[in-house]
């Protein structure tokens, strides 16, 4: 019985509470084996979705080397159009970043429980797509082997990198953001760890044993583990801000038409937001169905997951229209010359294509059906992205193929180059990401399990309702 | 402004270059005698249809009106040598930055080939090592050693040729005499057939270039940026009967 | 690397240079001095004796690492600027303009800037070669130069007659010219005869026929841009590649800005509006040769009007008695009104000229129309008048002028016809590039074929030297002894020397050299008539002529003293302005002949006139092999690296065919094929397209680009009161093809062509 | 002597921790093992003072104090100007000195939290695998004298695998 339909009858016979009563039916170390089953039996399919991945992978990689032997002229860069693909890429990377951080820290901030089982993907998710985009800065150098120079330490040529440099903030920013989501992640996993220890064999145990640290549950431990995540929830959420306004300071800070402007930051922040909770959803489907965590990842999860992206969604159209309107008024002659490429030069598919990709997606998600049924979701969520990948290849490569003189204006093909290393860190992505799921726990057991203590079913007329304790 | 690390100079010194497009007439040898002084590479029909000319100095041309009323209007658009400059902040390396006579200084081996500073440019004038230059022996021989040859994935511009001003410089010190006025000329200045270009300190107000700078002809190029240019426009008449 | 650093050291080297160096005046010092403000320090490289030394003990003009100038003359066109060139280390770094010279005043155009890559060419001929493969089978093969020049004096000898050997020169240093010449004399065999496309495209010698016509000399006259008011320029491109480029445009300057608040009119007369007419106050499209219909009109307006402040109307108005103004306008398609405003223009100036341009030459009916032109000049009293037209006086450098400047194109078709009806057993080719230069219609190609045995001296392996047997590389210009007598020459005696600035590259030999060791070869009559023994020392003696002339602007005691200052100067020139007066001849007294242009191809098959216009860039195509020049812009249209057809936005929009597209281009005579550039200022019944491109040979640089040489189009007609070529008298018609070459443009055609979107 | 047993109720784990301190077994001589965070005080166990949150302040004013070094004190050991504006800048200041400062917390945050839990901490301790399917272990270390007290304490509260606890190697 194929997936979608066997989920909707679910929901068309009985309420979904009643799968959390079934859950709560289960004993601990059914769950335990419900969770840890999938990552230990790899079938045909994971072998063969595994080697795809590491080719694409392996494919970038030599045309990132012939890039660097060759020069970027190998690209389709040219002047004016300085910045392509690369940058694009990155933004977006950056931007699909954003959810876990949005759903683990803030959610967990707000004791919302339903994020309990997707906290741990969402996290991954972050980590893994802010390796990905911390490689385009390397990648778009023209003389990458001399990218040391950006790093600030006391060297032979007296010199220090130029903090005014956004690019200098961007390093940074990222950094601290890639460390900060690795730790918040690992931090929360290290009750797992010890729990898969317990339950595994050969190479799995010795490699679970020492990623546990010797974790046994005292109440003590529980109990810094807490406060700790506490800390992190609060200090995070700053980082997961700056980050993308920093993002679009690097455009935002220059003079070039269509970037200079005041709402870049937040229009950045509420794009990665949207773009970001909505490729967690399409993972979460995937995932759920790869590796059989329906009992986990239901209903009401994709469902209050939908209405997030929804509303980030019309967040997101609240924002670009702020910065839309006022450029339209303000009718500068280049950003006119802009605008119009848009709406009906040669920049006009691309536009039509963003705005649709946004925009539907949110009408879409209104209805329960669509935001409760995997396939669809599933479609939804893949136009946002699609949607937000346009976005940001108008802002980069748009805006850069016009500028104040008529006469030094550009166009742009991008070249295979650019295309295999875009690729290689979608197919990186996906290859990290497959690795984790057979390999860490996918969802957070001992958060399932927390959950579940807070709830009694409890019978108000015909229905049975479950209801939280009110403790910390 | 600071004191430059390597020679001291004073500091009220700033080099402007004025273009009297009244004069101009498009010939292009400021073009050719740049490429000739400052080891700019060729890069050959494909990449130059593609946008990858390295001219560090261009001859833009404007049409008006139509046949058979029609103008052509010609301007040379060169590093504006901004003194606030757009591209000397975004540089993560410090690779460009402005130096003390308000020059916008491109450091090439300090550069590590973000190309921000490329995109950040208002007038586009800078220009990237796209590939590594190809000079193929023996036009090796001509490359003038006073200046970098510059590898792939670098920016470079013009420079108001650094090296002739330095020497300049550095020879009047020499020889303990204050440098003369129109002693320093940068190689489209010394080329140009109908002294169009005009180069000098408007720090110093009797210099020829700042008794121009002072015409009521004079204009910069996109001022409403702010970025107070170094290049100083003249602009051109119209005689009619 | 910083700057900076890298001066500063070199500067700690000269300190100690400094401290190093005697005090006492060295001979480097002496000619500092002796050369004035300026940096040029010109010294005889040992070329003449060859010596090999370590740099243990350097030659004093290369001290390492300090830049020398040496003075010399351009030959990348025959205007004869004045150049010097900075040398480190024995290699030659920059060239510029020599400040000292009169003509160019240390400026420089374009293709002067690229001579260093004539120089180091990466495709130039190493040494003499012999082409085993037979000829164009462009395989060669490596000739020491006494083979080569025995193979060569053999093959003289071995001639039935002397007069079975021709010589076609280019774009000759005169001193060759007068030794070829010399020696072919002594031979009993024809003179050279001279043919160069430029020569061609700028109508050089209908010019000195003009001047004949009026002057009574055939110097070329001086057209004192920079003092007069307003110019009329007829279809003379003096900002580009016309006669003296450089100078004119330091009088184009001046005139613009020089004086105080005034700012002269400058009004360009032709159907392209080219570079020049881009820096015109005023552009008129005239319809291709009626522009001497326009300087009749307007002659004829003054005389009769008796417009301006000389009283000479009565004396001029018989030149003018059978003009008919409204014919002249609506002939020319220049309304009444216009040619009445300028005419008051003209006339009411103090000091007014009136230019008869290249396009002008190129006609059927070029002569009469030049005629008409400078009989402008007349009526308003501009003859040797500053800010008029004058000539330039030789003072003592008449001695020596070479003897004719060019060959009309009659005399090449003479010659071809000989060629081809196998008259012709040996022909040597020197600075011309015939197989590239002649219209294809000519037949040039089938007649080379019917030649023996052919030699040329060109240092590259061009479209002609693929046809020789035997390949004689002479020096290129920066390698070699020379002087020029530029003509159009300046407002005094000027005299331009040639000096080798660097050993030559390669195991070149000199072309005088070839012909001084051809005449020791054959001995007796030859051998007296040449008797010096190398280039240098005829030269030497030579120059000598103008040591102890009292106008010049320096002065030796010695032969060899002036011999040192006649290399450190760059020439000779009279300190102070000298000007003659012409007298005018009668010409000037009979009523102007009015003929009406002729082309070739019926209008009604060939709708279109080409105008194959000579490239501010590459010229006439000689410097097609200078990567500089190819990457370098063409300042109309931005095109690098390219070949084009230029149309009127009405005319491509009936042919329905945009940017870029690809068209064919048909004349009675050929055919060809090339992209489309828009071009705003170009009469609809008028097609240009740039000479220069479609090399099939002629090194790397030049065969890279895909286009075509327009010539194959140009029909081999003439003016027949001047036998020169009508290069602007072919009709044609034009075809789309449906293909597209996107060409190398800087300027964005998104943006096209706005300065501004405000 | 070390005693541990295993509950299947918090509730009964709960009983059995007020018993003990009826019997005078002081709190830090008990600990309990969970698979999963009981509320604060479901055990009825008072909370013990954690150093973590000045660790993480310190780590902050480190954090800060390089990003001052870096943003104010750098651009001058080699001073490059840059077009228009000074050589330090209080807006690219804020960020770096705003990041570092945060990557610090982060950092420290992590380390401290490791420091407190003195981890990783390999080796043998008291412990059984049943806690991660559920079960709520507590070891005691108690007086030999009470032994047999506590053993009949633990039984009517259902402990069960009641003994010396097996020391296995984490």
């Amino acid at each position: 019985m194929s997936e979608p339909e066997d989920m909707e009858q679910e929901i068309r016979q009985t309420t979904p509470y009643d799968e959390r009563l079934l859950l709560a039916q289960r004993t601990d170390s059914e769950i335990n084996q419900a969770v840890l089953q999938p990552m230990l039996q790899t079938g045909k399919g994971f072998w063969v979705l595994v080697t795809g991945l590491s080719l694409i992978v392996a494919w970038g990689v030599y045309a990132w080397s012939y890039l660097i032997y060759w020069g970027i002229g190998v690209t389709g860069k040219n002047r004016p159009v300085y910045w392509t693909l690369f940058i694009t890429t990155f933004v977006f990377w950056v931007g699909i970043s954003h959810a876990g951080t949005m759903i683990s820290a803030v959610l967990r901030l707000l004791k919302a429980d339903w994020r309990r089982p997707i906290t741990r993907g969402a996290e991954a998710m972050t980590a893994f797509a802010l390796m990905m985009a911390g490689l385009y800065p390397l990648i778009h150098l023209g003389r990458v082997w001399k990218f040391y120079w950006m790093v600030p330490y006391p060297n032979n040529r007296l010199m220090w990198p130029n903090f005014q440099s956004p690019l200098m903030w961007d390093m940074v920013a990222i950094f601290t953001y890639l460390i900060g989501s690795s730790l918040y992640l690992y931090l929360a996993l290290i009750p797992d760890m010890a729990m898969a220890r317990d339950h595994t064999g050969s190479w799995r145990f010795k490699l679970y044993r020492v990623l546990a640290l010797g974790w046994r549950g005292t109440e003590g431990e529980w109990h810094k583990l807490h406060r700790a995540l506490g800390i992190f929830s609060v200090a995070i959420i700053p980082i997961f801000l700056s980050v993308h306004s920093i993002v679009s300071w690097d455009f935002a800070v220059t003079i070039q038409p269509r970037w200079h402007s005041t709402i870049f930051a937040p229009y950045f922040v509420i794009g990665a937001v949207y773009s970001g909770l909505s490729a967690l959803a399409s993972i979460l489907v995937v995932v759920r169905r790869g590796m059989r965590l329906q009992e986990f990842l239901r209903a009401e999860h994709f469902d209050s997951l939908g209405k997030l992206v929804m509303v980030a969604g019309m967040a997101w159209v609240y924002f670009w229209f702020a910065g839309f309107i006022v450029e339209w008024y303000g009718n500068e002659p280049v950003v006119r010359e802009l605008i119009r490429e848009e709406v009906s030069g040669h920049l006009a598919p691309f536009f039509y294509l963003q705005m649709s990709a946004n925009l539907i997606p949110i009408a879409l998600l209104v209805f329960k059906r669509v935001r409760t049924t995997p396939a669809l979701l599933l479609a939804t969520t893949l136009l946002v992205n699609v949607g937000m990948f346009t976005e940001r290849a108008l802002i980069v490569i748009g805006s850069l193929q016009r500028n104040d003189l008529p006469f030094n204006w550009g166009n742009y093909r991008p070249t295979w180059v650019e295309i295999s290393i875009v690729a290689m860190t979608f197919a990186g992505f996906a290859l990290l990401y497959t690795l984790f799921s057979r390999i860490i726990p996918f969802v957070p057991v001992w958060e399932i399990k927390e959950g579940r203590l807070r709830y009694t079913m409890r019978r108000i007329g015909r229905l049975l309702v479950p209801t939280a304790a009110e403790i910390d | 402004m600071a004191t430059d690390a390597n020679l001291s100079v004073e500091n009220d010194r700033r080099w402007v270059l004025v273009v009297d497009l009244d004069r101009c007439t498009g010939c292009q040898a400021c073009v050719v005698a740049c490429h000739a002084e400052n080891n700019i590479p060729v890069v050959g029909e494909k990449q130059a249809a593609y946008g990858r000319w390295m001219h560090w100095i261009i001859i833009q041309r404007y049409w008006e009106g139509e046949y058979p009323n029609v103008k052509a209007r010609f301007m040379p658009v060169m590093c504006q040598q901004c003194t606030e400059a757009p591209c000397e902040p975004v540089c993560p390396v410090f690779a460009t930055y402005h130096n003390a006579e308000g020059l916008n200084a491109q450091i090439y081996n300090r550069c590590i080939g973000t190309r921000f500073c490329g995109s950040a440019c208002p007038y586009k004038v800078r220009t990237y090592n796209w590939f590594r230059p190809e000079f193929p022996e023996p036009l090796t021989e001509q490359l003038n050693p006073d200046v970098t040859v510059r590898t792939r994935g670098i920016m470079e511009k013009c420079t108001f040729c650094i090296q002739r001003i330095r020497r300049a410089e550095i020879d009047s010190q020499a020889e303990g005499r204050i440098l003369a006025d129109g002693e320093i000329q940068p190689a489209c200045v010394q080329t140009c057939p109908t002294s169009a270009l005009v180069f000098g300190d408007l720090g110093d107000p009797d210099s020829r270039a700042s008794q121009l700078a002072r015409s009521h002809r004079s204009f910069r190029l996109l001022p409403e940026l702010g970025t107070d240019p170094g290049v100083i426009y003249l602009k051109g008449g119209e005689t009619n009967v | 690397m910083n700057q900076d650093e890298g001066i500063l050291n070199d500067n700690a080297l000269r300190l100690t240079l400094k401290v190093i160096m005697p005090k006492t005046l060295t001979r480097r010092e002496f000619l500092k001095i002796a050369a004035g403000a300026t940096a040029a320090t010109g010294l005889a490289p040992a070329i003449r004796s060859i010596v090999i030394e370590p740099f243990v003990r350097p030659p004093e003009e290369l001290l390492p690492g300090q830049a020398t100038w040496y003075a010399s003359t351009c030959r990348q066109c025959p205007a004869g600027c004045g150049i010097i060139v900075r040398t480190i280390n024995g290699r030659a770094k920059k060239i510029e303009g020599n400040p000292l010279h009169p003509l160019n005043r240390g400026k420089l155009c374009a293709r002067g800037q690229a001579g260093l890559q004539v120089l180091y060419n990466p495709d130039r001929l190493k040494n003499a070669v012999r082409q085993s493969g037979g000829r164009s089978s462009r395989q060669f093969e490596p000739l020491y130069w006494p083979e080569a020049l025995d193979l060569l004096s053999d093959k003289i000898a071995a001639l039935s007659s002397a007069e079975r050997i021709a010589f076609l020169g280019g774009l000759m240093p005169s001193h060759v010219y007068r030794l070829a010449a010399r020696l072919l004399e002594t031979l009993g065999a024809a003179p050279p005869v001279i043919y160069d496309l430029q020569s061609a495209l700028e109508g050089r010698g209908a010019a000195s026929q003009l001047s004949q016509a009026f002057f009574g000399a055939p110097d070329l006259p001086v057209y004192d841009i920079s003092q007069s008011d307003v110019v009329l320029s007829f279809g003379a491109n003096l900002l580009e590649t016309w006669m003296s480029p450089v100078a004119q445009s330091a009088a184009y300057g001046a005139m613009r800005q020089g004086g105080m608040g005034s700012r002269g009119l400058f009004v360009q007369f032709e159907p392209r509006l080219s570079a020049t007419a881009a820096s015109a106050d005023e552009w008129i499209p005239v319809r291709p040769g009626a522009e001497g219909f326009v300087a009749l009109a307007i002659g004829r307006i003054i005389v009769e009007e008796r417009l301006g402040h000389v009283g000479s109307h009565r004396t001029q108005a018989v030149l003018y008695q059978n003009v008919d103004v409204r014919e002249m306008a609506t002939a020319s398609d220049v309304p009444v009104e216009t040619l009445r405003r300028l005419a008051g223009a003209f006339a009411d100036a103090d000091r007014a000229v009136a230019i008869p341009g290249g396009y002008l030459a190129g006609q059927r009916n070029g002569f009469s129309s030049m005629l008409a032109v400078q009989a402008l000049n007349l009526v308003v009293a501009q003859v040797g008048r500053e800010g008029g037209v004058f000539l330039s006086n030789p003072g003592p450098t008449a001695a020596l002028r070479q003897n004719l400047s060019v060959n009309a194109f009659d005399e090449v078709m003479d010659l071809i016809v000989r060629m081809k009806a196998g008259e012709i057993d040996l022909l040597l080719v020197h600075g011309a590039n015939p197989m590239y230069e002649l219209p294809a219609a000519a037949g040039f190609a089938e007649a080379i074929t019917r030649v023996p045995f052919v030699v040329s001296f060109s240092p590259f392996v061009d479209e002609t030297a693929v046809w020789a047997d035997l390949i004689l590389p002479d020096h290129t210009y920066l390698e070699s002894w020379g002087y020029q007598v530029p003509s159009p020459g300046a407002d005094r005696p000027v005299v331009s020397s040639q000096q080798p600035v660097v050993r030559p590259l390669y195991d070149t030999l000199a072309a005088a050299d070839v012909l001084l060791g051809l005449a020791a070869r054959f001995g007796g009559k030859p051998a007296e008539a040449l008797p010096w023994e190398d280039e240098a020392s005829y030269l030497e003696e030579t120059v000598g002529e103008l040591h102890g002339s009292s106008l010049g602007a320096y002065d030796a005691r010695t032969p060899s003293g002036f011999w040192a200052l006649w290399r450190q100067y760059g020439g000779w020139w009279s300190e102070k302005k000298i000007r003659r007066e012409p007298e005018l001849t009668e010409v000037v007294q009979k009523p102007l002949p009015i003929s009406d242009p002729q082309f070739e191809g019926d209008p009604e098959d060939y709708p279109f006139h080409l105008y194959p216009y000579s490239s501010i860039i590459l010229s006439d195509g000689r410097g097609a092999n200078l990567p500089w020049l190819q990457e370098a812009p063409d300042p109309m249209t931005t095109v690098q690296w390219g070949m084009w057809v230029e149309l009127n936005p009405k005319t491509a929009s009936a042919l329905g065919v945009s940017d870029n597209d690809i068209v064919q281009v048909e004349s009675p005579h050929g055919m060809l094929e090339a992209p489309v550039v828009i071009y705003p200022g170009i009469r609809p019944d008028v097609v240009a397209i740039p000479v220069g491109q479609g090399h099939q040979d002629y090194g790397r640089f030049a065969q890279a680009v895909s286009g075509s040489n327009p010539l194959v189009l140009v029909a081999p007609v003439t003016d027949p009161s001047t036998g020169a070529l009508a290069w602007g008298a072919t009709r044609v018609r034009l075809k789309p093809t449906g293909r597209k070459q996107i060409l190398a443009r800087l300027e964005s055609l998104d943006g096209n062509g706005r300065e501004s979107l405000g | 002597m070390t005693l541990m047993a295993l509950f299947h109720e918090s509730a009964d784990t709960a009983e059995v921790i007020d018993e003990l301190h009826n019997l005078g077994i002081a709190d830090n001589k008990i600990v309990v093992i969970t698979g999963l965070p009981y509320p604060e005080g479901a055990l009825g166990r008072h909370r013990e003072w954690l150093t973590l949150p000045y660790i993480v302040l310190a780590g902050a004013a480190a954090g800060l104090g390089i990003g001052l070094f870096l943003a104010v004190i750098t651009p001058h050991l080699y001073r490059l100007d840059v077009g228009g504006h000074p050589p330090v800048g209080f807006p690219p200041a804020a960020v770096i000195i705003f990041i570092f400062t945060m990557m610090a917390t982060i950092v420290s945050t992590f380390l401290g939290v490791l420091w407190e839990m003195n981890f990783p901490r390999f080796g043998p301790a008291p412990y059984h695998k049943l806690v991660t399917d559920g079960h709520l272990a507590v070891i005691l270390d108690i007086p030999t004298r009470l032994e047999g007290q506590v053993r009949q304490m633990l039984e009517t509260h259902h402990a069960h695998h009641v003994g010396e606890p097996e020391r296995m190697t984490l």
